[in-house]
C-alpha cells in the first residue's frame, strides 16, 4: 500500500492518543449537575485559538446563542468548521473571531471576501461531507477514514490522501480525523448532566459533540433525568462527553427549532443587509454588545409579542412534539 | 393556432429536468432551489411516490405544498418523512449505491461536466465572486449512478477550463479517470440541462454532447454560449418549453414566492411541435 | 505508508463496486409492498452458499423464526457472522445449514466442537467489536476501516492487517468491510414497504440491514406508513434497503423482545439438553420440520396460554411501549 | 472473639472487584457473568451513582434488584440507562477514552496479562475445551485505559503460555508493545483479581505481579496455582474476605438465582484482620 497522491494544504492534525488523554484527565464522569450561564460556558470552555465545530443546518438548531456569546467576549484566532452554515461564519468574521475556517458551505458575502482578501482569514476547501465525515471519524476515535469522494478535484487538495486500499488494492481516498477542540451543540432536551435529546433531520450533531474535547451543549428545554431514563432511545448524545449545560430558551434564534419557532426572517434580512451596507459593526452593536445574554436580546430587541409569533407560526409539530 | 407562452429560464430548466425523474428510482437533492424545486415538481405532476433523500438527512418527506415560502430545509422540508437521519448517513446511502440520481446547481462546467460552486475569478485569495462552496455536491456527483446538472446556458458558464474544480465529471476524460481518482466505477454526469438546451456525454471521450435543443433555439445559439465546442449528437430530441400546468403547478404550489424560479424572462410564439422566439431578457449581472 | 503485518485466514473480500452494482441493478426504490410468508422470503433471497449475518443480542430480539425457515428449507454451505449469538449457531450447524463461521461471541457446546472436528464446519476468529465493526464499514461503502483493537493478538491472524497511518506515521489496524450476502433482522414495527422501527438497546441491527446485499426484515407487528411518517425518527431501517417484510408475532421466540415477550427458558433449556444428550434432530423435528411456519410451531408446541404468560412476565414497558 | 464465615471463591473474586469501583469513573462491562455482578454490588454498597456501559450499548443503566434470574442482557439490564445505543457506538466512546476501566473475565491468563476466552487446548480445530471467543473481550482489554481481570487461582488458568491469545494484555512485555500493535497509548491490563490474591503489572517488565492475598492464603499458595514464578510486592495488601453486609447483597439483591456467585466453598475463621482456612472444597472440574 502507497500513498499516490496527497493534498499540502494545512489541516488540524489528528492525533487520538493525544485527544484520548485529554478526555482521561479532564472529562467528568460522575453524575454531577453541568448547568451554568451562557457566559460562564464560553469563558471555560471556549479559549482564544481553539478549533471550533458547531452543528447546524444552515438556519435550523444552530447554538446561535453561544455564538453571540464567543463575539460577546471577544475571543479571537478561532478556527471553525464551516459545514452547511448561514451567516454564522460572517458573523465571527464580522466581530473578529475567526481566522481560519475549513469551508464545506457557508454563506459567503463580503464580510468573509473582504476578510480574506485582507489576510485576515484563510479559507481551505472541503466539502460539507467531507466535513462531517472527518468529524465522523474524530468521534470514532480513529486518525482517519476511507472515503469514495474528493478524489480528481481540487478540494482533494487540502488534507485528502489518496492511498492503494490495502485489501482491493484501488485507489482510495482517506481524510484526517478531526477532534475539535470545542463543540457547540444546540438541543431541544438536556438533563442537568447533558444527557439530551434532538429532535428532527439534524446534520451531525452527535458526531460534532463525541469528535470535541470540550462540549457546550445550549437546550431550550431541561428536562428531568427522570425523564430521560424513561425514554433511553431519545437520549442521543451522553452525560459523559458534557461540559457545560446551558439553558437558552430560543436559543436558535433568528434561527428556527422545527417543532417550536419558526426563523425570524427580518432579522436575516437586517444581518444581510447591514453586510452588504457594511455596517456590521451596528448589527453586532445591536444584538450583541448591548445585550449581556440572549434572555435580555430577546426582551429588549424581539420582545415576546414577537417570540409568541414565531411560535405560533411553526404549525409542524407533528414527529417533533407530538 | 398559435399561442404564446412566457417563462423564466430557470422555469425552463426545472421543466425539463423534473420530466427527467421517475418514482422507480431514488433522488438525492440539494436541500434547497432548483434541484429541490424540480424534484418537488416531478412529484406533484407526474410522480407523487418519487421518493428522494436531501443533505440534510431527510428521508422520502412529503413536503406540504404550497410549499412554505422560506426556509424549505426547517420542518416544512422534512415533513412526513420517512425517515429523519443525518447528513452522514444519507451519504452512507450513497456510497452503498441506492441513490440513482444526484440533482445539483452549478456555477461553471467544463467540457467533462466537472463542475465549480467555489468561487470564480483569476485567483483563490481574491475571488471575483466567492459562492458558499461544494456544499455537499463533491459527494453527491462522486457517489450517485448519474448526476443531472442544472445550469444557464452562458459563456461564462460553460468553460474551458473550471476556475475552481469544487465537484468531479469525468475529470480529464480518460478512461477510468474517475475510478483512479478513488472514486466509485460506473459514475458520472448524465445530463446537463439549461434553458436551451440538454447535454449528454460521449460514452467514449466522456466530452459533452448536445442532445436536445428548445424549438426556439438552435445549435449555434446554444455553442454561443459556451466557452468551448461540444460534440453533437446526429438526432437532436426536442425539449418542450413549460406546459402551462407545469408552470401553474410550479408558480403557485412548488415555489410559489418565486424565490427559486426567477430568472429571465423568455416569451415564444407555440406552433404544434415549433416554436419562435419573441423576446427574451438579457442575462441579469450575476445569475 | 506501508504494510506491517497481516492476517493470513480466509474471510470474505470487500468489494465495494461489485456491492454497488447490485444495490443499483436489484434493490426496488419505489415505494411497493414487500410483505410476504417467512417461506417466501427465506426461498426467494436465502441462497445456498450464500453469507448471512444476523442481529441478535443473545436471546434478545433475534431473527429465530427466520432462523427456524432457513433450517426447513435445507439451505446448505451458508457462512454466518456469528456475533453475541447464543443457540442459533448451534441450531445451523447442527440442521447442516453452514459450514463456516465468522466468530466474535456464540455459545459453543458439542455440536459445533464435534463439526469442527469432524471438518463439517470451519470457524474464523474475530471479536464482536471486529464483526460489528466490519458490517459498519460495509454499511459506509468503503473497503475497509481503520480501528485501534484486534493488533497483537491471535484474532489479529484472520484478515486484520497492520498498516503505518498515512497521517500519524504510527501502526494502526484495519480490517475489511463485511458486506453479507443476506441480513436478517427481527424488529417491532415495520411498515409493508420495510420502514422499520427497533425499541431498545441494540447489537447493530442497522449496520447490518445497510451493509447487505438482500434484507428480511421480520416483524412483531405491521403499522401503516402514515404512522411511520408521523415520527420519522423512529425510523432506523429506510424501506429502499428491504427486501422482504414478514409478519412474525413472537418472530424472536424462544428469545425475548424487550417491552413484548420475555424469552422462554424451559425452551432454552430443552435446547441445551437436546445439544448435551445429542438429540438435535429430534429437537429440529420438533421445533422446525414438524410444523410449517413459527404461527403452527407456537400453536402446536407452545400454546397461547404459555404465550399469554410470556407477554405477563415482560413488565417492563418504560422505554419500550410506554 | 473468632467468627465463622464461608463464602465461594467466585464471591470473593465478586467482592475484592466491587471494591476497586468508584463513582467518578466509567466502567465498561461484559453484558453478564462476574463482571457485571461485580459492577452491580459495587452500585448497591457503595457507589450508587457509579455508571457503566455494556457491549449492547446500554449506558449507564439502573438495574432493577433483586436482578431478573436470567437474561439480565433483556430489558432488566437495560432499564432506566441514560442512553441506549449500540455495540459499535460504546466501542467509539471507548476508543475516545471515555471509558476508564474494562472488567473482564478470562479462562486463561499469562504473565503479562494476555488472556484467552477461545479454546482450552493442544489444537485449534481440536480443542478440549471450546468458549465462545472473544466476544468483546478485545476491544475492551484493548481500548479501556484499564483492566481488570477476574478469574479463579488455578496453575491451568495461569499459564505459561496461552493456548489462544483472544484479547491483550501487554502483549510481548516489551515497552511500547502494545503501541507497536496499534493498541491506544498508555492502556493495558490493571490487576487481576482471584479468590486468594490481587495482581497488578510491573510498571518496567509489565510483569504480574502478587500484589494483595487473602488473609487465609500464603504467598506459596498463590504461586501453587500458577504455571510460572510471578513478582511478589515488597508490601502485600491484605485483601478482605467477603463481609456479611456485601455477602447478603449479593445472594439476595444481585445474583438471588445464585448462577454467577457458585463455586467452592471457602470457609474461613476470623480472628480481627487476619483469618484462618478451616475448609475449602476442590475446584471444579472445567469451573
Amino acid at each position: 500500500m502507497t500513498v499516490l497522491a496527497e493534498g499540502t494544504g494545512t489541516f488540524l492534525q489528528p492525533d487520538p492518543d493525544a485527544h484520548r488523554r485529554y478526555i482521561r484527565d479532564n472529562k467528568e464522569k460522575g453524575l454531577v449537575s453541568k448547568v451554568m450561564s451562557e457566559a460562564e460556558a464560553v469563558k471555560r470552555f471556549v479559549d482564544d485559538g481553539d478549533y471550533v465545530a458547531y452543528d447546524c443546518n444552515l438556519w435550523v438548531r444552530g447554538p446561535a446563542a453561544l455564538m453571540r456569546e464567543i463575539v460577546r467576549q471577544k475571543k479571537r484566532e478561532l478556527w471553525i468548521a464551516a459545514k452547511f452554515t448561514a451567516h454564522d461564519a460572517t458573523m465571527l468574521v464580522a466581530a473578529g473571531c475567526v481566522n481560519r475556517i475549513d469551508v464545506g458551505w457557508m454563506e459567503v458575502g463580503r464580510v468573509i471576501t473582504e476578510a480574506q482578501a485582507a489576510g485576515d482569514v484563510q479559507l481551505f476547501e472541503w466539502s460539507n461531507g467531507a466535513m462531517t465525515y472527518r468529524l465522523l471519524a474524530g468521534s470514532l476515535g480513529v486518525p482517519f477514514l476511507p472515503l469514495r469522494y474528493l478524489g480528481g478535484t481540487d478540494v482533494f487538495k487540502t488534507g485528502t490522501k489518496l492511498i492503494e486500499d490495502p485489501y482491493t488494492g484501488n485507489p482510495i481516498n482517506v481524510v484526517p480525523a478531526l477532534n475539535p477542540d470545542v463543540a457547540l451543540v444546540h438541543v431541544n432536551q438536556c438533563d442537568e448532566y447533558g444527557n439530551a435529546r434532538i429532535f428532527g433531520a439534524g446534520l451531525q450533531p452527535v458526531e460534532t459533540a463525541m469528535a470535541a474535547k470540550k462540549v457546550i451543549i445550549s437546550t431550550e428545554e431541561i428536562v428531568s433525568t427522570d425523564e430521560i431514563r424513561k425514554d433511553p432511545q431519545k437520549t442521543r448524545i451522553p452525560y459523559y462527553a458534557v461540559d457545560a449545560v446551558v439553558h437558552v430558551p430560543f436559543g436558535g434564534y433568528p434561527g428556527t427549532v422545527p417543532g417550536l419557532y419558526k426563523a425570524h426572517l427580518e432579522h436575516l434580512m437586517e444581518s444581510g443587509a447591514a453586510q452588504m451596507q457594511g455596517k456590521m459593526d451596528e448589527y453586532l452593536d445591536k444584538w450583541v454588545h448591548s445585550v449581556s445574554s440572549n434572555e435580555e436580546m430577546l426582551e429588549k430587541h424581539v420582545g415576546q409579542e414577537k417570540l409568541a409569533v414565531l411560535k405560533a407560526e411553526e404549525t409542524i409539530k407533528e414527529g417533533y412534539y407530538e | 393556432m398559435t399561442e404564446t407562452r412566457t417563462f423564466t429560464d430557470m422555469e425552463q430548466i426545472i421543466c425539463t429536468s423534473a420530466r427527467l425523474m421517475h418514482a422507480d428510482k431514488l433522488y438525492f437533492t440539494a436541500i434547497g432551489g432548483p434541484p429541490l424545486v424540480a424534484v418537488l415538481l416531478a412529484k406533484t405532476l407526474h410522480a407523487p411516490n418519487l421518493a428522494y433523500v436531501v443533505e440534510d438527512g431527510t428521508i422520502a418527506p412529503q413536503v406540504q405544498l404550497p410549499a412554505p415560502m422560506f426556509l424549505i430545509e426547517a420542518s416544512g422540508g422534512s415533513y412526513r418523512a420517512a425517515s429523519w437521519t443525518d447528513m452522514n448517513t444519507v451519504g452512507f446511502h450513497a456510497g452503498l449505491g441506492y441513490l440513482d440520481y444526484g440533482i445539483l446547481a452549478a456555477v461553471q462546467v467544463d467540457e467533462y461536466g466537472n463542475f465549480n460552486s467555489t468561487f470564480v475569478g483569476p485567483a483563490y485569495e481574491r475571488p471575483e465572486r466567492r459562492f458558499g462552496g461544494p456544499g455537499g455536491a463533491n459527494e453527491i456527483a462522486s457517489l450517485c449512478w448519474r448526476t443531472i446538472l442544472m445550469t444557464r446556458q452562458q459563456g461564462r458558464k460553460f468553460v474551458k477550463k473550471l476556475d475552481f474544480m469544487s465537484s468531479p465529471g469525468f475529470l480529464d476524460g480518460s478512461a477510468g479517470a474517475r475510478e483512479r481518482a478513488g472514486l466509485p466505477a460506473d459514475t458520472g454526469p448524465w445530463r446537463v440541462v439549461t434553458e436551451m438546451a440538454v447535454f449528454d456525454f460521449d460514452e467514449e471521450s466522456h466530452r459533452i454532447r448536445l442532445m436536445g435543443l428548445a424549438p426556439w433555439a438552435t445549435v449555434d445559439d446554444v455553442v454561443a454560449e459556451m466557452e468551448f465546442e461540444p460534440l453533437v449528437a446526429s438526432t437532436l430530441e426536442n425539449i418542450e418549453v413549460p406546459g402551462e400546468e407545469e408552470l401553474a403547478v410550479l408558480r403557485a404550489q412548488v415555489d410559489p414566492s418565486g424565490r427559486t424560479v426567477r430568472g429571465r424572462w423568455i416569451t415564444v410564439e407555440l406552433d404544434g411541435e415549433s416554436a419562435r422566439l419573441v423576446e427574451q431578457e438579457a442575462p441579469a449581472e450575476g445569475a
